[in-house]
């Protein structure tokens, strides 16, 4: 089953549309009826998007929904998300595969904050930017993402893998302040410059290939290990908490 | 007439031991206040009826058509941001909850943009905290970190810490130690016994260093963090381990810069790791005199502090998404009601560019930077000096603050009451 | 470059409640700055700088100030600051009132009003009726 | 006038005597009467279980410690959100609901009076701010005079008098019910972050025991008259071994009061710990149930453990502290200058954990023990042992052996040899439950004579109706019958007027506060004492005359006026 939503001109164009129920589950289980809400207002999916859906599906994998247009104030698509894949043809809005657990969000654009917040599974690939909290936790949770795969292409912003508990966030280019702060678990990767990587950090494993602006000085530095033919600075840390993480880097600058 | 222990309703400390001297219902002398409580009892320019914009220019309404407009720009609203209301009495506050949760808007007060971090913080960790007496009566080691008491909480030294008497101290000026950090050399680093100057963004480096030290890692820290050097560290770690009570407040040195609410975690975290060696607990320097009661009020009714978003039905709390600044500076609302709160002055230009282009409803007893966004400002009466109800100190100590004048105009809770009451009949809420 | 922080005065503090009034725009568009700053941008004190931000600009009047770290101006929060501060959060709710970079240009122009600012803005100036 | 006529119901109305009789309940203008006009609306109750309104005995529902509690609990929020509907408002929360969300799930559980656990003087305008946002109970709270300066420095003096006067003036100034006494003298400890080991160990400075603390306060509250007994949460709270602390503490408890309990013990669970640390501790139930069995002077609650997420809150700081260090999860504390301490943590008790396991059978060991049930209330310390919506689970492990097993096999193993739980075979009786959750916690509070807990002409027509035929209904071996049934009434009734119907509130509601003032003569008054109020302004950090809560935050309100014997 193909589902093809395209974004129709708003008036208010900034004011944001929620929209959970975009996700294949909701149109392999027949999506009549579905709303999404433009802030207060309840509104048929077919006020916001033109919608198409060509073929059947058999399982929710078979489900893929395509999301043309402007969505970069659509939140929530693919929230709860568990299996199928969707396609968003250009950027999209906050909260993009929250509570995911399995299936595949692709973004050509960039992705606004928390993408795949909490995610339990499944897989977010975003070609372009992502905004801040990628791949974090909720307000007040102990536990970020749990488990699954994101990998940003381009930038991430602050707080990129936040209390990370479980999976893997792969960031290509740079990630802003903050990096993996106050992570307990999985793996967080960043091929570029980054600034006080993985502060309070209590478990998990952090590889930063390009540097560590205002290094968090209280890491223990191990020595120098090589890891697939990269020579890293490794540490363990964070001392300031229960030091159980692992930190590699290749450069590093403190703030002293 | 003179009225004795009146509240002041200035900053989070709300002094209440105020002396107001009222003559033909007028003010005409302030005792024991500050000068920023002097001035604000003191106040004379006040709007007497409410005011409508006009083309180019302004025109008196009355109460009636101010109301009216006010319920129907709510009620039309896609997304509505009810903002503002540290400046008001709790009892106005639950009606802006109810109103927020009739329309399905977002309500948010002036904690996003002062101690909204902190909060975030304490929902992280948690918050060893105490009233200001229990720090008054035993402190003998008082941090102020990121905060400058003497001109934003004046009173605050002499009532509750440094100057204070305290029960269990002889000479409590001599036996306390002040310690304070900040980038800056502030009129409160002059009197402290201690002065730790930190690179402005380096704070959450320096918590990180003083919580290994404690930790008895101190060894692992590099000679230098953040222009403080690692001995004058070790040297603040054993004044707070040989002190038998250790008070911490912090303000928005803190909260504005770097990393935010992350810097207050670790300042959390220290006192956590300073509480398995002796007694220690930390504040925040609330600004506004009711702010915490903002917090106190939209917890207990809606579960979450500050910025809530009831678009939905239920509520929804995301600061960063659900918050005023965010909302604004996003164009995220479509219509704004802002009570006792100046964001035209004390936003981003960002924030009030929104405003600008959409319906704006200001109550404020005061012309403000905001009257100039504002489509329509209601004149109230000012709670504390014409008007009571509860205040929540900034150690969340409830007190009722007073009515020393009678008020010639309505007060928060009876404007909003009206444009509650109007609502609730339009919408058909019984 | 600079670093620009903001926060609360005790002056700023007396006339908030007072925001239309001449001494608010005195107070809140000062610039404290270090006098050996003002030295290599060869300004007395008293004299006005544009000070710019990647979010605008706005014409303070320095006043000099030993207690500040060099390299570091100190504007009390308000209309003129914020004219300067960025809108953006972080995804935190709380602006980047510290810490931000700015530029310093000596100019003889005037500084505005609050009220000239708010127009700017899009707002409407309030006279007393 | 309004009339309202319940038919067919069964009622269970212990103080009354009634167990299960078919009868109609006539209620006029909020009241029971004998009967009503022929005008009146009736409500049909089928034949199903009718009892008076709930009252709960002990909960932490309202103010500063519980605000806190939320405030720092986003993730517990999250759980449990409703969107405005009728005459309900939007709810969050689950084992902190906020005010409105815990007022409707009491009510839909026929609750309809409710005492705050904890309230600090200092904070009691919060407490009273929050009662108005519970409508639909009636509410009093405990007042804390566990750590209070003038209270330790009078009874150091041994002017027992005095210490009834000051309590007395505090009482009526902060608008309180009763005393409260939490882990009395370690809260004040706690001001040096330390502890009392003992009810012998002397506070720091003040140099008074728990011991004389808990005795003086006695001696006070039955000079004051008060509807309620003191009502204490022992030292050495969920420490291993501190039984004995317990059993010495019921050992100071003279028979003091002809009408009701002269101590009443909260969440008794936490107390009754043998063994020496967390790696053999045991159930010490037996000891304690002999000594309640023995002291009719001695009311307790359960404390009752039940698996799941919650939130503990205490005024006990110390007591949270070790708990902190124990999960390294969130840790607030918040000490009250001149009176006491408070902390909360979050927690998770797993039947996978032996000691959770062993506190959830101690609870029911004490149900089940105590002879006789009007001496041991049903109860979770809400939220702390559970939420107060596992209660109608409570019942059902009560009511059933056959339920009590099933549970039991799904804890951890090593449970059974360290309590006697497996070998208890008693099974409440519907009129034992009855007792437990109305009509016991309505005369250990004193609130008989003014008209809760029973049925009886001139009672308040507080009433709820389970959906349950108890005559064809065999608790013991239908559990999840019994457990729908105490889930949701058919009907809560409050004053007359149906306030929830199948969960579903149907009115905005008022609710009453009740309160105490204690008459004392001129020359015990607090009022002008140049001691007290020297003191007063002097260290506490508002002045004594805003101290007092003002009659604006009462609304509706019954004051209890007694007459103090001083």
């Amino acid at each position: 089953m193909k589902v093809t939503l395209e974004v129709k001109p708003r008036r208010k164009p900034y004011l944001p549309i929620e929209a959970e129920g975009i996700m294949p589950r909701t149109f392999f289980e027949g999506a009549d009826g579905l709303t999404v809400y433009r802030g207060n207002k309840e509104l048929a999916l077919e006020e916001i998007f033109s919608v198409a859906i060509e073929g059947e599906a058999a399982s929710v994998d078979e489900v893929a929904i395509e999301i043309l247009g402007d969505s970069s104030r659509i939140k929530r698509i693919g929230e709860y998300m568990d299996g199928g894949r969707i396609h968003i043809a250009g950027d999209i809005g906050m909260h993009c595969g929250n509570f995911m657990s399995a299936g595949e969000i692709v973004i050509d654009g960039n992705a606004d904050a928390w993408l795949g917040r909490e995610m339990r599974g499944g897989a977010i690939r975003c070609h372009g930017n992502a905004g801040d909290y990628c791949g974090a936790g909720y307000r007040g949770e102990k536990r970020g993402m749990r488990g699954g795969t994101v990998e940003v292409l381009g930038d991430a912003g602050d707080f990129a893998a936040e209390t990370l508990a479980g999976g893997t966030v792969i960031i290509h280019g740079n990630a802003g302040d903050l990096a993996g702060v106050d992570m307990k678990d999985g793996v967080l990767t960043i091929m570029g410059e980054t600034w006080r990587a993985c502060a309070n950090m209590s478990g998990g494993t952090c590889y930063v290939h390009g540097t560590v602006h205002d290094m968090i000085p209280t890491f223990r530095n191990v020595g120098r290990e090589t890891v697939g033919g990269e020579v890293f600075t490794r540490f363990a840390g964070d001392i300031a908490n229960r030091g159980k993480g692992t930190l590699f880097i290749r450069n590093y600058k403190y703030m002293d | 007439m003179k009225h004795y222990d009146v509240v002041c309703p200035f900053c989070g400390c709300l002094c209440d031991d105020l002396e107001i001297t009222v003559e033909n219902n007028r003010i005409i002398g302030v005792d024991n206040g500050c000068t920023l409580g002097n001035a604000k009892f003191m106040g004379k320019e006040r709007l007497s009826s409410p005011i409508r914009r006009n083309g180019d220019g302004w025109e008196t309404i009355s109460y009636e058509e101010a109301v009216g407009y006010t319920v129907d720009m709510l009620l039309e609203a896609d997304r509505p941001l009810l903002y503002g209301w540290s400046g008001t009495h709790g009892e106005a506050q639950c009606t802006g909850v109810h109103m927020c949760e009739l329309v399905g808007g977002i309500i948010d007060s002036t904690t996003s943009v002062c101690h909204g971090p902190s909060i975030l913080a304490i929902q992280e960790v948690g918050h060893p905290g105490c009233t200001l007496g229990r720090v008054k009566n035993r402190a003998d080691v008082v941090i102020y970190w990121g905060c400058n008491p003497l001109e934003a909480h004046p009173r605050h030294m002499s009532r509750y810490t440094t100057y204070a008497d305290g029960y269990f101290l002889d000479n409590a000026f001599r036996e306390r130690k002040v310690i304070v950090v900040d980038v800056r050399k502030t009129e409160t680093a002059r009197v402290a016994d201690e002065f730790v100057r930190i690179k402005p963004g380096g704070d959450y480096a320096v918590l990180s260093a003083l919580r290994a030290i404690v930790r008895g890692k101190g060894d692992m820290v590099p000679a230098s963090v953040a222009g403080v050097s690692r001995s004058q560290l070790e040297r603040m770690v054993a004044m707070c381990k040989d002190a038998k009570f250790g008070a911490v407040f912090f303000g928005l040195g803190l909260t504005m810069t770097k990393g935010k609410y992350k810097n207050i975690r670790n300042a959390i975290e220290l006192v956590d790791e300073l509480s398995r060696h002796t007694k220690f607990t930390i504040t925040p320097m609330r600004g506004h005199w009711n702010v915490y009661g903002s917090n106190e009020v939209f917890t207990w009714m809606t579960g979450y502090p500050y910025a809530i978003d009831f678009c939905r039905g239920i509520a929804f709390y995301n600061p960063g998404e659900t918050s005023a600044i965010d909302i604004l500076a996003r164009k995220e609302c479509d219509a704004c009601l802002i009570v006792g709160s100046d964001p035209g002055a004390h936003f981003p230009r960002g924030c009030a560019e929104h405003l600008a282009d959409i319906p704006v409803v200001v109550i404020d007893p005061v012309p403000t930077m905001t009257t100039a966004f504002a489509n329509v400002q209601i004149p109230v009466a000012v709670s504390g000096i014409d008007a009571e109800g509860t205040a929540y100190r900034m150690d969340g100590v409830p007190i009722r603050v007073k009515k020393v004048i009678e008020p010639t105009l309505p007060s928060d809770s009876e404007v909003l009451g009206d444009i509650f009451a109007r609502m609730k009949e339009a919408t058909g809420y019984d | 470059m600079f670093i620009l922080n903001t926060g609360r005065t005790i002056t700023q503090g007396r006339h908030v409640e007072h925001k239309f009034h001449q001494g608010y725009a005195e107070v809140a568009s000062t610039c404290f700055i270090h006098p050996f700053d003002l030295m290599d941008l060869d300004m007395e004190e008293g004299e006005h700088v544009e000070v710019a931000s990647a979010w605008g600009s706005v014409v303070l009047k320095t006043e000099s100030c030993e207690d500040l770290p060099r390299g570091t101006i100190f504007v009390p929060l308000g209309p003129f600051a914020n004219h300067i501060i960025p809108p953006r959060t972080h995804s935190t709710g709380m602006p980047d009132f510290k810490n931000i970079p700015v530029e310093l240009t000596f100019t003889e122009r005037e500084r505005p009003t609050q009220w000239d600012l708010m127009e700017q803005l899009g707002g409407k100036r309030y006279e007393t009726l | 006038m309004t009339e309202l006529l319940i038919r067919n119901a069964c009622v269970i109305d212990p103080i009354n005597d009634i167990c299960g009789e078919i009868m109609d309940i006539a209620v006029r203008d909020g009241k029971i009467v004998e009967s009503v006009g022929s005008g009146a609306e009736v409500i049909d109750a089928n034949g199903n279980l009718t009892m008076p309104g709930g009252v709960e005995s002990h909960t932490h529902i309202c103010g500063t410690k519980v605000n806190f509690g939320r405030y720092m609990s986003p993730e517990d929020m999250r759980a449990g959100r409703t969107a405005r509907r009728g005459h309900m408002h939007a709810t969050s929360g689950y084992s902190v609901p906020t005010t409105y969300g815990t007022s409707y799930r009491y009510s839909a559980m026929g609750y309809t009076t409710a005492l705050e656990g904890a309230m600090a003087p200092l904070e009691a305008r919060h407490t009273h701010e929050e009662f108005a946002y519970t409508p639909l109970q009636d509410m009093m709270a405990n007042t804390l005079f566990d750590g209070n300066w003038p209270v330790m420095q009078a009874i150091h003096e041994g002017d027992h008098k005095r210490v009834a006067a000051i309590v007395g003036w505090t009482l009526a100034a902060v608008k309180g019910f009763a005393i409260k006494l939490t882990n009395p003298g370690g809260t004040e400890a706690w001001g040096w972050g330390k502890d009392v080991s003992s009810i012998r160990d002397p506070v720091p400075h003040f140099e008074v025991t728990p011991a004389e603390i808990i005795s003086a306060m006695i001696e006070a509250n039955e000079m004051l008259n008060l509807p309620h007994s003191v009502h204490l949460h022992c030292n050495c709270l969920g420490k291993p071994g501190n039984y004995e602390t317990t059993l010495e503490t019921f050992d100071l408890v003279p028979n003091a009061h002809d009408k009701r309990q002269s101590l009443y013990a909260t969440h008794v669970q936490f107390h009754a710990y043998g063994g020496s640390s967390w790696r053999d501790i045991c159930s010490r139930s037996e000891e304690i149930c002999r000594s309640i069995n023995s002291k009719p002077q001695i009311v307790m609650d359960m404390g009752q453990v039940m698996f799941g997420k919650t939130t503990t809150m205490t005024a006990d700081g110390p007591m949270e502290f070790n708990l902190y260090r124990l999960y390294h999860n969130k840790w607030s504390n918040h000490d009250v200058e001149l009176e006491t301490g408070s902390g909360i943590i979050p927690v998770h008790y797993s039947r996978k954990n032996l000691v959770n396991s062993i506190m959830w059978a101690i609870g029911l060991e004490l149900a089940l023990l105590t002879d006789n049930p009007w001496q041991c209330i049903l109860a979770t310390d809400n939220p702390n042992g559970a939420p107060f919506v596992k209660y109608p689970e409570i019942i059902a492990l009560l009511m059933s052996k056959r339920y009590r097993n099933e549970v039991f096999a799904t804890v951890h193993p090593g449970t059974e040899h360290n309590v006697p739980l497996a070998a208890l075979d008693r099974e409440l009786t519907w009129n034992d439950i009855a007792i437990m959750t109305r009509a016991a916690p309505a005369k250990a509070l004193g609130l008989v004579d003014v008209g809760k807990g029973h049925l009886g002409e001139g009672a308040d027509a507080d009433i709820a109706i389970y959906p349950i035929d108890i005559t064809t209904t065999d608790p013991a071996n239908a559990p999840q019958d019994v457990i729908r049934a105490f889930a949701q009434t058919d009907y809560t009734i409050k004053r007359g007027r149906v306030v929830c119907c199948r969960g579903t509130c149907t009115v905005d509601g008022e609710n009453t506060t009740i309160w105490v003032k204690p008459q004392i003569s001129e020359n015990h008054s607090m009022e002008d004492d140049p001691e007290f109020n020297l003191n007063f302004d002097r260290y506490y950090t508002v002045r004594k005359r805003n101290y007092p809560v003002q009659e604006e935050y009462l609304h509706r309100n019954l004051c209890i006026e007694t007459e103090a014997k001083l």
